[in-house]
């Protein structure tokens, strides 16, 4: 048993309710025990093209108030994964930084702490839980159904501070879907960029970056992609209807699950209580495959 | 506020690696702090710890040694004797006092931007530790 | 000696000093300081008025010690020992104060402490000359042979020169052949001869030549002694094959039935458990590997055994040691590849059509594995596109900080490779710099150029992915064209970066020599003396002082080879300035001197009744630690006696009065 | 066109800044191999958009144009280009500390990135709890999925403040 702080950001809890949902369910059945985090705010990542100490400031926040709880944090987002992780190593090495934002944090009350502990589902999952110990609880396998993990950038870079995944060659969520009976491949870019980040300046071109993804995995004949990152899901599920009238291919269309949700099909759980009618994009017929039907 | 206290730093530099690492960092013009003064010597295996006395009761306050990288010596193993006596100079300082003012560094031959950190560091550690004057202390005695 | 009369002498060095401090009122400073006869300026020293005037005052003023605040010794000590010898003194009354590295290239910002340094550095050296003392130089004879540790071309190039001078040489190498990376080549650049047929004569005058002793499958184990002396142990490895009954008929390698990975083709094609590296191999002797050899994995075979005419094979051959006693070492390790698969963004070892240069020399060469056509490793299809891409893990701080000098060159000549076995073929070169700097490779570059769909792009891939027929597809942005490029290749060719060889670090380490930043050797001086290292009698030939191409190579071969000449045929070594010196009344004869000493120069000798520390002046190395031992004093080092030493730190713990 | 390098187009305070802010990675030591505008994932969709001519360009000085075009909103921040450097340059931080940089001007950001930020400095996250359609239009929200409510972050009104000084007057 694994107790961790679940840290939930800004899309998670305001718009990709899904992933909050099939998180919540699915990993005390894995033995991770979630504490409630409700103090802890945004990362800060999206400030940082306006003020990268603004960025630095929010992240440090969450880090020294999780230290006070004295938990490990569980980030759901790559997003926040990548800000808690960088700011952490950034503050660690940089004196005249650390003074900074340590007396912007004592102004609130806050004492500046970084030795906490931060972990993201995929390597929670793959490095904590264990392969095994997924494998075993595994009720319903995922066979026959090849899934194309998508990890997103930020599992994976930059690759200077500790990241959850390998930045060349990722295999840790393949490896997590590996043991829920689907199979796997390599297509090209694995590691390639959903494009959200893009989207305030230009939807057009984010769109267009989340259809050639889409393509190319295509292409390599998955029947579904799978994320553990809900900006990704955002583009590549919620998008990908207007990703596809954008480029005008049709053939622009796949199921998008989130990790989570595909662990809770595998051991058994409803689709309700993995959120899977949010899911927009076509994810009725993998779950015909596995018997489950959406209304049930 | 009176003036900044500019340390005086009396350095033992090899000639093999430490001091060609010196000239690197001059012929690289990699700036470091003025206050550091070499002394050449073939190894840094010739220096004796009552050089190093020697140094501190003059008026220096501080002294570093520098040697070849352990397993580069020119002369096989000579820093490995200069990293024995040090550590028995040191217990001999830590009963003075003044343990903080003598490090012993390896810097090789191609590390001209080592030697530069290096200087930089001892220097302001030496700064953050004041004067020593020793040598008004034993005239004044 | 009487007064001591001091001369001391302030350089500019244009405005290398001159333009940081005032070189005059340093003079000044220096003319007020004790024994202090003549101070002056002058803006270099080292020319030749410079060195004039400095002689001239010697005899006019009756001088008995200069000193010269110039650039740093290692630099021009020689040239002013130079100017004391000529004047009739002896040179070590000679002291050189460094103003140059250690002052004005490093203070320049501060101007004034830089000026204060260098007055305190010149009282200082004044402190420390009123101690100084003419010195002895022995000289001792040398053996005259050489050892040249590598046996590609430079080892080739450097142990023809040395042994048609008349000098004994011995040649060892760690593989089965001499002939290195260069036999591995299917053609040279930018003339395109047939690499093999212009080095194998080479090979063979070696194995030939009355003064060359080949020791193939060999290793340098240690090496003790000193320049003009050294003793070098050798392990012969077993080769399982007498070579002395041996004929190099060849019949073993024809019918061994055991197949391994064949080295000399990186990797690609197979070989026998008994093998040449190549069949040009010299000395032709094979070996038996014993990692895929029947008999040593199964205990069953010894085919080679009972075909053998001559009855050669020895299948409980054990490592042999012989020992060398040689003047001079030429080091011509060479280098090896990057490993590829360091550079994961391109897949090197996880795409099976990405291969390197040297791979793709293999796979041009008729005694490659595909007999000199060129194909993709996936299929053995013909390729339709290739790229080949520059600079892989070179100029990058992730990998090797440094160019490797041939793989603008190399990558010219593979267009060319492929264009000659498919001349349908589009190859796509991706370079950031094409950097043709030797004779004729521009023209070379230019002629390749011009060749019909050879596209040569400005711009770097970033990441390499495999599609799903095995070919490659990337993108590269071509700053040529300003344009976003997607390019599918079946085949992608890496210009590796180089790095000095795996099991080079312990035999640097053997040989007590210096490495860069990138572990190659460190050569003497970068420009002048590129060739010699810190070590007397000890000499680097070609890559490994940095990677070198084949004319580069050679021409440092050959130089390195004219300076063991040199160096051999003077016929005597001079015994290091800084020799350990006793003062026998003090020494009590405890004998710490001599179990400090790493060189054996000291025994303790019965004299007179009392046990004295006496020093060889032949193996003494003047590092000092005898004399940084001694419990009495009695151990002195030359040029920095206790004395010496401790008036200088006084001087500079004190500062300047 | 030509670009007249003059004092007033190479300004030395816009490339000090930009060159403290990306420490201690080093925007000069760019040789151009255009690596990075090889991997980038903008670059494939919008070809006006180049890192390795963002690099060149403010370490020429000539960063009023860059700034002026608004270009560098386009960068996912994807880090690749961070990744494969071979000087480490890392464009990506070069480009971060730009829009800084731009911000700090007087540059306006993205509508939709100012929004975000207005809602982090109100209500500690860069958006309100939102209702959702699902597929089959059926109207979601975090009440009605039974998923416990949000609260504002601890010491929201000091944070307030804090965030309000680093972020100015946006």
């Amino acid at each position: 048993m694994v107790k961790v702080l679940l840290y939930l950001g800004c899309t998670i809890p305001t718009k990709q309710y899904a992933y909050e949902i099939s998180a919540r369910n699915v990993l005390p059945r894995l033995g991770v025990e979630l504490v409630e985090f409700p103090e802890a705010g945004c990362c800060g990542f999206p400030l940082k093209g306006i003020n990268k100490n603004a960025w630095i400031y929010m992240s440090a926040r969450i880090l020294s108030l999780a230290s006070m709880r004295n938990l490990p944090i569980l980030a759901l987002c790559n997003g926040c994964d990548t800000s808690l992780r960088k700011i952490k190593t950034l503050l660690n090495e940089d004196e005249s930084l650390r003074k900074y934002m340590a007396k912007l944090l004592a102004n609130e009350g806050i004492e500046l702490h970084t030795d906490v502990e931060v972990y993201h589902v995929v390597d929670l999952l793959h490095d904590v839980v264990g392969v095994n110990k997924i494998k075993e609880l595994v009720k319903k396998p995922l066979t026959g159904i090849k899934i194309a993990s998508y990890p997103g950038c930020h599992l994976l870079r930059p690759s200077d501070i500790p990241r959850p995944e390998d930045s060349v060659d990722p295999r840790k969520f393949d490896n997590l879907l590996s043991a829920l009976g689907a199979s796997v491949g390599y297509y090209p870019d694995k590691g390639g960029c959903c494009g959200a980040t893009m989207l305030p300046y230009s939807a057009k071109y984010a769109l267009r970056v989340v259809a050639g993804k889409i393509k190319n995995i295509k292409e390599f004949n998955f029947d579904a992609v799978s994320t553990s990152c809900p900006y990704c899901m955002e583009m590549l599920d919620a998008k990908q209807d207007a990703a596809r009238s954008e480029v005008g291919d049709e053939s622009i269309s796949i199921p998008v699950f989130y990790l989570t949700q595909l662990i809770g099909l595998a051991i058994g759980l409803s689709p309700k209580e993995l959120g899977l009618s949010l899911n927009l994009s076509p994810v009725e017929g993998v779950l015909e495959k596995l018997g489950v039907s959406l209304s049930g | 506020m009176g003036e900044r206290f500019e340390p005086r730093i009396v350095v033992f530099a090899c000639n093999w690696c430490s001091y060609a690492g010196i000239d690197l960092a001059g012929v690289s013009r990699i700036k470091y702090p003025h206050n550091v003064r070499i002394v050449k010597v073939m190894c840094s295996g010739r220096v004796h710890p009552e050089m190093v006395l020697k140094a501190l009761v003059d008026g220096a306050d501080g002294v570093l040694i520098t040697g070849c990288h352990p397993g580069d010596c020119h002369y096989i193993s000579g820093n490995y004797k200069t990293m024995r006596r040090y550590l028995l100079l040191r217990k001999l300082l830590r009963q003075l006092g003044l343990e903080e003012r003598v490090r012993l560094e390896w810097i090789s031959a191609s590390e001209g931007d080592r030697w530069a950190k290096v200087a930089t560091d001892f220097v302001e550690h030496i700064r953050r530790l004041g004067p020593l004057r020793l040598k008004e202390v034993m005239s004044a005695e | 000696m009487g007064e001591v009369r001091i001369g001391v002498y302030i350089c500019h060095c244009g405005k290398n000093i001159g333009g940081v401090i005032n070189p005059s009122r340093v003079a000044e400073f220096a003319s007020k300081l004790p024994n202090v006869v003549v101070a002056r300026d002058y803006m270099y020293m080292c020319s030749s008025p410079g060195q004039m005037l400095i002689e001239e005052d010697i005899k006019r003023h009756n001088l008995n010690r200069v000193i010269v605040a110039a650039c740093s010794p290692r630099m021009h000590e020689p040239t002013f020992q130079g100017v004391l010898k000529k004047a009739g003194l002896n040179p070590w009354l000679l002291e050189m104060v460094n103003i140059r590295e250690h002052v004005t290239w490093v203070h320049e910002d501060v101007p004034d402490k830089a000026e204060e340094k260098a007055k305190e550095l010149v009282y200082a050296a004044v402190m420390r000359a009123q101690h100084l003392y003419e010195i002895t130089i022995h000289r001792l004879p040398v053996v005259k042979s050489a050892l040249v540790i590598g046996g590609g071309i430079a080892g080739i190039r450097a142990a023809l020169d040395l042994a048609n001078a008349g000098i004994k040489v011995y040649l060892v190498e760690k593989k089965q052949s001499i002939g290195g990376k260069m036999a591995q080549l299917d053609k040279t650049f930018p003339t395109l001869d047939c690499s093999k047929c212009i080095l194998t004569p080479l090979m063979v005058d070696v194995a030939r030549h009355p003064n060359i002793t080949i020791y193939a499958y060999s290793e340098v184990v240690d090496v003790s002694g000193s320049a003009g002396d050294f003793k070098v142990k050798v392990r012969l490895k077993p080769t399982y094959v007498d070579w002395s009954k041996c004929t190099g008929c060849g019949y073993c390698t024809e019918r061994c039935p055991a197949r391994a990975p064949r080295e000399f083709d990186e990797g690609l094609g197979t070989r026998k458990a008994i093998y040449f590296d190549f069949p040009q191999a010299v000395p032709r002797r094979p070996v038996i590997d014993p990692k895929y050899c029947l008999w040593f994995t199964k205990g069953i075979c010894r085919a080679c055994e009972k075909l053998c005419p001559v009855g050669a094979i020895d299948f409980n051959q054990k490592d042999r040691y012989i020992e060398l006693n040689v003047g001079a070492i030429i080091v011509a390790t060479g280098y090896e590849l990057y490993d590829m698969t360091k550079l994961r963004e391109y897949g090197y070892g996880k795409y099976k059509n990405v291969i390197t240069g040297l791979q793709l020399e293999r796979l041009s060469d008729a005694d490659g594995p595909t007999k000199g056509k060129i194909v993709r490793l996936s299929d053995g299809k013909e390729p339709e596109t290739v790229a080949i891409v520059l600079c892989a893990g070179s100029r990058d701080e992730k990998h090797v900080r440094y160019c490797c000098r041939f793989g603008c060159a190399a990558a010219i000549k593979h267009v060319y490779y492929v264009k000659h076995s498919v001349p349908e073929a589009k190859v796509f070169v991706l370079y950031t710099d094409i950097r043709a700097f030797g004779k004729g490779y521009e023209e070379f570059y230019q002629r390749l150029r011009g060749m019909d769909d050879v596209y040569f792009i400005r711009g770097r891939p970033a990441e390499i992915f495999e599609a799903k027929d095995g070919s490659l597809i990337f993108d590269v942005f071509d700053s040529n064209t300003g344009q976003l490029l997607s390019i599918k290749a079946d085949l992608v060719v890496l210009e590796s970066a180089v790095v000095p060889p795996k099991d080079w670090e312990s035999l640097r380490r053997m040989l007590k020599i210096s490495c860069d930043p990138g572990g190659f050797a460190l050569e003497l001086h970068p420009k002048l003396r590129p060739f010699e290292t810190t070590a007397d009698g000890i000499f680097l030939a070609g890559a490994i002082q940095g990677p070198k191409d084949i004319p580069d190579t050679v021409a440092h071969a050959a130089a390195a080879a004219a300076a063991a000449i040199g160096f051999l045929s003077k016929g005597e070594v001079e015994s290091t300035p800084y020799l350990a010196v006793v003062n026998e009344d003090l020494c009590s004869g405890c004998g710490l001197c001599a179990s400090v000493c790493p060189f054996d120069a000291i025994e303790i000798k019965e004299e007179g009744g009392r046990r004295i520390a006496k020093v060889n002046v032949i193996r003494c190395k003047g590092c000092g630690a005898c004399a940084a031992t001694c419990p009495s004093g009695a151990m002195q080092q030359n040029y920095f006696t206790d004395t010496q030493i401790v008036s200088e730190v006084s001087a500079l713990a004190g500062g300047a009065k | 066109m030509l670009v007249s390098l003059e004092a007033k187009l190479i300004n030395r305070k816009y490339l000090d800044s930009v060159k403290e802010l990306v420490k201690p990675h080093t925007p000069q030591y760019c040789y151009q191999c255009a690596k990075c505008t090889s991997a980038c994932t903008a670059s494939k969709v919008i070809p006006e958009y180049k890192p390795h001519l963002i690099v060149a360009l403010t370490r020429m000085g000539l960063i009023k144009q860059l700034l002026d075009s608004g270009i560098i909103w386009a960068c996912t921040e994807c880090w690749k280009c961070g990744e494969y450097c071979p000087q480490n340059v890392a464009p990506v931080e070069v480009i971060i500390a730009l829009k800084n940089l731009a911000v700090a001007s007087g540059y306006r950001p993205p509508e939709d990135l100012i929004a975000m930020a207005r809602n982090v400095i109100e209500l500690g996250r860069i958006s309100p709890p939102i209702e959702v359609l699902s597929k089959e239009f059926e109207i979601y929200s975090r009440e009605s999925l039974n998923l416990p409510p949000l609260v504002r972050p601890y010491a929201h009104e000091s944070m307030r403040k804090t965030l309000k000084d680093l972020l100015g007057g946006l």
